[in-house]
């Protein structure tokens, strides 16, 4: 569906260029009331359910979107949603839900982990200051979420508008770049508290559970995206008189390419179940992870062995392939790396006490 | 996905439910534990219960619930099937007998066979009094199926046949076997095959059980001289016997069962108990990473199956993407095996239930998955088989299709 | 070499009895003088040198040869000849030389990674108490070498007669029958120290890299063996009318082993080096646990690609295929699981500072 | 195991070292830094200091060690060769201009052009003077090698070559270039080709740079447009290019350089640096057993290395068996890549190297390596290569071989 409006070359227009994402797609994903899909009509949203989210997050991946989806609704709405600052939702969620404000995210400081325990970011209850790197969709956001700790040394997560002058923000070089990257630095910047203490922790948990499940599926749809195009390469190249693709090593790259989508498909489907039931469910968090392990995992290998089925051609900056293998890096490391995935999953198992 | 039932299914499950309690005991919490009981079970013992449950079973309809009402089954749906297998395997009960036989012989005989063959055999199988068993993989027919060397030649109204099959499950206590033999070597080799249904207490049948690696012996080689089979007893015509065993082989990745096998929960659990030279092996950042990944991996099975099932609720027909799931289990298995050997270090080697954390059951998997690697198709014929039917790549290139079967090259 | 003295009807004679080992071949072994190769003429051996015995331990591995060389040589003599305690000395290593006494060693007592710190066999400065289970070698050891505290908890090495009415042993059951283990108790046996406290420490190090070199080049000659099985297997067994070996799963299934196999080699060749030199090299620590750790992966990757090579057959009882597949495991484990020289190869890269 | 110089050995290497000592200036300890000061310098200036450079290495007898006296060499042996570059690695020193040349290039000609043809160029390619470059590889000719569709057509004492190279390295700044091109379509694939050297100014040569995944443009494509080649030019007999092809790419997986990648040891070197979310990253165990891991495959290439430089001191000839290193090198520059990102988490996509630990080295070998896997030989190739040349195994089933190279199937 999407194909029709963002062909690859649309992602190539923004790897090439200094814009921030493509704003003839944006208009229209916000035109469609797409990007209000999972906001509550009270709050400008048309209040669909998460599991139509989760459709337009397959289509995103499969198209590798250039847009500031994923940090503005993904995560800056959901966190919203759940924030009790009723505020900074009636301020914000509407403007996201047309599109007129894109929202992001902002955990990382430094290279490693980022966890509330070594943030370096301050908040005294009126201003934020500290440096936030690299933030995705930096640039192009009108708001931040981001992570400090407050006087008390508690956790807090923050909002904070990113056009004030107490806002400095540079683009950052990433492997990525048809998806734009910023470092931030707030100078005792205005912002306000959408959690703090356990109740942030709490909504730490929600963002990653929640997000976990978008990504992932924006995940699948670039490994199937991957593997039709390492497919479709197979069968018309021809190497020793024959198709590639009738060669074992080729034949049996693919399949394994197609085994882990088809566990990621599967892992996705049952998360977005959870995630679209009513209640916060218990198996949420698990499922979540699980999902955006295998998701991860399948999104890479495709990408990589979509190069490798390529050959030659698969290397050049004309080449498509490349699309993909830098996207499929950038997603699997931007809510966290894999290896923190897993290590979450099992103390999630731990805690669960039946695994 | 299909997780839930719809309310005709649940009827169904209810009254399946209502008939396991009151003729079966529900297996205990710690399947591996009751699974080793049985396993312990000498097979005349176990062979003895499982007629007397399959008699039971087929009263009530369940021994067959798709097929036609005319030939003893339920008429019932596919996932009507599935829901008595989910409930089944949640009771002690014994398996592993019928499945062949019901599965894919009876079946392909209610495909090729007439009304009066059919009248004779076909209740017998289904209420437990004889059994069947398939011969197809020969010595030099194993990946390459339709590699048959067995011969048959018309004797007046019967045929002769020479030969020998391998891995045959079952055959040393089935009363009948479906088979498929070369009719005609001067023919390529997938057109001089014939397929017939034999009495393995026929003179010249002999049955000789294979030793696996495990040390078990779940399979047997078959050996055939001068065993004569009437001609009535041919299913499909004269050298079209590879497109009847198509129609076996069809069902045979379903029919190929899994057992239980220890997996990353119980990874986790071990972990518990263990100590690595740094602590606690559950404290330990790669264990925990390896946990996480198997799981995953049976997460992904896991809903990989209810895909299916949910595409049999609507009465799709499963095709080869099935294949994924042995391929990805049979390798997981062995690697879990391993991983828990590594954990529990030194001591990984001794494969002594008593001394072994679980019964020594992550020694037993990795011996058994290096076969089940095999059994019902190669990790890389299956593999083969998702890219060339799911994906559409080219065949291999084939230099014995068009070749007579004599003039092939042979190796060992 | 040994293939003439040694065919795998040996083995499996071995894997489908109640016998120790071969005693034929282990007294051609003695009568060759192999036993003493290493040890110095002063305590009757040959001593020749170190690759000496790296050349006997490959092809002890090709042959998969059922004989307690490994623990009464690599283990036992190297021990002995380290230790200060000459009694012990002049005792024992004229008698591991000739081939009359088999020695082993006893370093776990259940799952899990046996320490000096989780160890609970005690020495009271002159009898034994504890159990250890499995020993190599178990049922037919003439002496142990074991580990334990002493009263004051210090890490003890200690050498115990295994024939006194104080030691009970018993067969334990293992995934590799072709090579016997042992639960050996000890009950305030006779008991002499062969290393006290930090010497302990160090004389455990040794222990662990002198033996992990050779036990690097058995399980080399053992991953050698089985490629060469699966070579000849692929080329002679045809499938649709070809060899199996023309088919790149089977072709790149071998050429991955036999990589595996060369770099197993080459680290190999280095570790004996610094094994040979006159002084204990400092690099013979690193070069041990590498060499280790790539002859434990391409063993057990050889030996399990093997099976799946040869198919059904593969996996039946008469083939040989599982006497590769159950020693290739068995060689993994017996001086440490793999995960933990991985472990210990770090620790020394981290003390050595050069990584 | 070759680790340790004999006499002579040790006599040789002290003289190159005086050499180099005299001209040279040594790396600093840190080679990731210097390795990347280099790359900042612009290819015009790389290439003068180059040129310069050569010139008084080969004035000294070091340019082509193991050639004979009489064309410039030093008829040295393979090993003085091997001391040679060892000790020069070892300084700031340009590379990569004329190893194609002198490695590929002129060695063809030695073995097929005559006494007058080598005079006019050996000397002038050894003194740097003249840069040559080697034009096989076509768009349909990639890991199918023979597949070339180039033309060329006999014209009086002259052939015209049309058509289309890719993959060349160095043509931008080549004088002149070796090539294979079809002579002949009506003949099967490798009998059809014909070999020559060609300048690389010609009328009707167009070379065009190729930008590569990572950005940069090492390679070229090269158009050919009536490219007018003097029958003197021609190497070896008509329609027998592909054996003369096949003396220069015995010496391509020698001459395909690795450069400097980061390895096990800087990944130690990082973890000491970085937190996981709980505690020091070196404390980890799945990144110290990963760390573990990447040592031992570094060490068995680094003493495998060692191991055919004792072979080559010994008289013997490399063989396929070096393949297995750049497999297993490019494979882990990749994994090794993409783990040093997973352990900088988050911020493991930047590739600004005033941010990014290790001057972003990771990020850049991690997509660097994607083409490493490809380049002189996919991974796939390679084990094919390994496994029929090395291990015996049977080739692959070929349909290409006996038709006429025009009937031959083509994708795209």
């Amino acid at each position: 569906m999407l194909a029709d409006h963002c062909p690859l070359t649309a992602v190539r227009e923004i790897l090439e260029s200094n814009k921030t994402h493509n704003t003839k797609l944006w208009n229209q994903l916000a035109n469609m009331g797409l990007l209000g899909a999972a906001i509550p009509e009270k709050y400008g949203g048309t209040n669909m359910n998460m599991l139509e989210l989760c459709v337009i997050a397959e289509e995103l991946g499969r198209a590798l979107a250039p847009v500031p989806f994923s940090s503005s609704i993904y995560v800056a709405a959901e966190t919203l949603k759940a924030t009790q600052n009723e505020n900074a939702k009636k301020h914000w969620l509407p403007k996201l839900a047309s599109g007129e404000a894109i929202g992001t995210f902002a955990f990382s400081e430094k290279a490693g982990a980022p966890t509330f325990a070594n943030t370096n970011t301050a908040f005294d209850g009126h201003k934020l200051s500290g440096t936030k790197m690299p933030v995705p969709d930096g640039m192009s956001a009108n708001f931040v979420i981001t992570t400090a700790k407050n006087k008390k040394d508690q956790a807090v997560i923050i909002l904070a508008d990113a056009n004030t002058p107490n806002v400095k923000r540079q683009n950052v070089r990433t492997i990525d770049p048809s998806r734009k990257y910023a470092t931030i630095t707030f100078h005792d910047a205005p912002a306000e508290i959408l959690a703090e203490g356990d109740k942030a922790e709490e909504m730490m948990d929600r963002i990653l559970n929640r997000s976990a499940v978008l990504f992932a599926f924006e995940q699948l749809g670039g490994a199937d995206a991957a593997l039709e195009m390492a497919q479709t390469y197979a069968r018309e190249r021809f190497a020793f008189g024959r198709p590639i693709g009738s060669f074992q090593a080729i034949k049996h790259k693919l399949a394994n390419i197609y085994v882990k989508n088809q566990l990621a498909r599967s892992n996705c489907y049952y998360a977005a179940m959870t995630l679209g039931s009513q209640e916060e469910s218990a198996d949420l968090a698990i499922a979540a992870a699980t999902a955006r392990i295998s998701a991860s995992d399948a999104f890479i290998f495709a990408a990589q062995e979509n190069v490798q089925t390529h050959g030659g051609i698969g290397f050049t900056w004309e080449s498509d392939c490349q699309l993909f293998y830098r996207r499929a890096r950038t997603l699997s490391l931007v809510i966290g790396a894999q290896r923190r995935w897993k290590e979450r999953l099992v103390r999630l198992l731990e805690m669960k006490n039946v695994a | 996905m299909h997780l839930n039932d719809t309310p005709q299914e649940a009827a169904f499950r209810k009254k399946v439910r209502d008939f396991l309690n009151q003729n079966a005991k529900p297996k205990d919490a710690d399947n591996l534990k009751a699974a080793r009981a049985e396993t312990r079970e000498s097979e005349a013992d176990g062979l003895a219960r499982a007629k007397k449950w399959q008699k039971k079973k087929a009263a009530a309809g369940y021994a067959a619930i798709t097929w036609p009402k005319d030939y003893g089954g339920m008429g019932g749906t596919a996932i009507q099937s599935v829901i008595y297998n989910q409930e089944e395997a949640k009771y002690h009960l014994p398996r592993g007998y019928f499945e062949i036989g019901l599965g894919m012989c009876i079946p392909t005989l209610i495909a090729y066979a007439d009304k009066e063959t059919l009248t004779r055999y076909v209740k017998p199988a289904l209420y437990g009094e004889e059994i069947w068993c398939q011969l197809f993989s020969e010595p030099a027919a194993g990946s390459d199926v339709a590699g048959i060397r067995s011969r048959v030649k018309r004797d007046g109204d019967d045929w002769i046949l020479n030969g020998q099959k391998v891995w045959t499950s079952g055959a040393h206590f089935s009363d009948y076997g479906i088979i498929v033999a070369r009719s005609d070597p001067d023919q390529p080799k997938h057109r001089g095959l014939t397929f017939f249904f034999l009495d393995m207490h026929a003179p010249g049948v002999e049955v000789r059980p294979i030793k696996q690696m495990s040390g078990g012996s779940n399979f047997n080689e078959v050996f055939f001289n001068d065993v004569r089979i009437p001609d009535s007893q041919r299913l499909g015509e004269v050298g079209e016997g590879w497109k009847v065993a198509l129609t076996t082989l069809m069902n045979e990745r379903l029919a190929v069962g899994m057992g239980e096998s220890a997996d990353a929960g119980d990874l986790l659990e071990i972990a518990r108990d263990l100590e690595t030279e740094n602590g606690p092996a559950v404290k330990d950042a790669h264990i925990r990473a390896k946990i996480a990944e198997w799981y995953a991996e049976s997460q992904g099975l896991k809903y990989t199956k209810m895909r299916t099932l949910t595409a049999l609720s609507k009465g799709e027909t499963p095709g080869p993407e099935s294949s994924i799931i042995k391929i990805v289990s049979a390798r997981k298995m062995q690697d879990i095996g391993a991983f828990a050997m590594e954990m529990q270090d030194m001591a990984g080697v001794v494969s002594d239930g008593e001394l072994s954390p679980f019964g020594a059951a992550f020694q037993q998997q990795w011996i058994w998955a290096a076969g089940f690697r095999i059994a019902g198709g190669t990790d890389e014929i299956l593999r083969n088989i998702v890219a060339e039917r799911v994906l559409g790549m080219p065949a291999d290139i084939r230099v014995d299709k068009a070749k007579p079967f004599r003039d092939l090259p042979t190796g060992r």
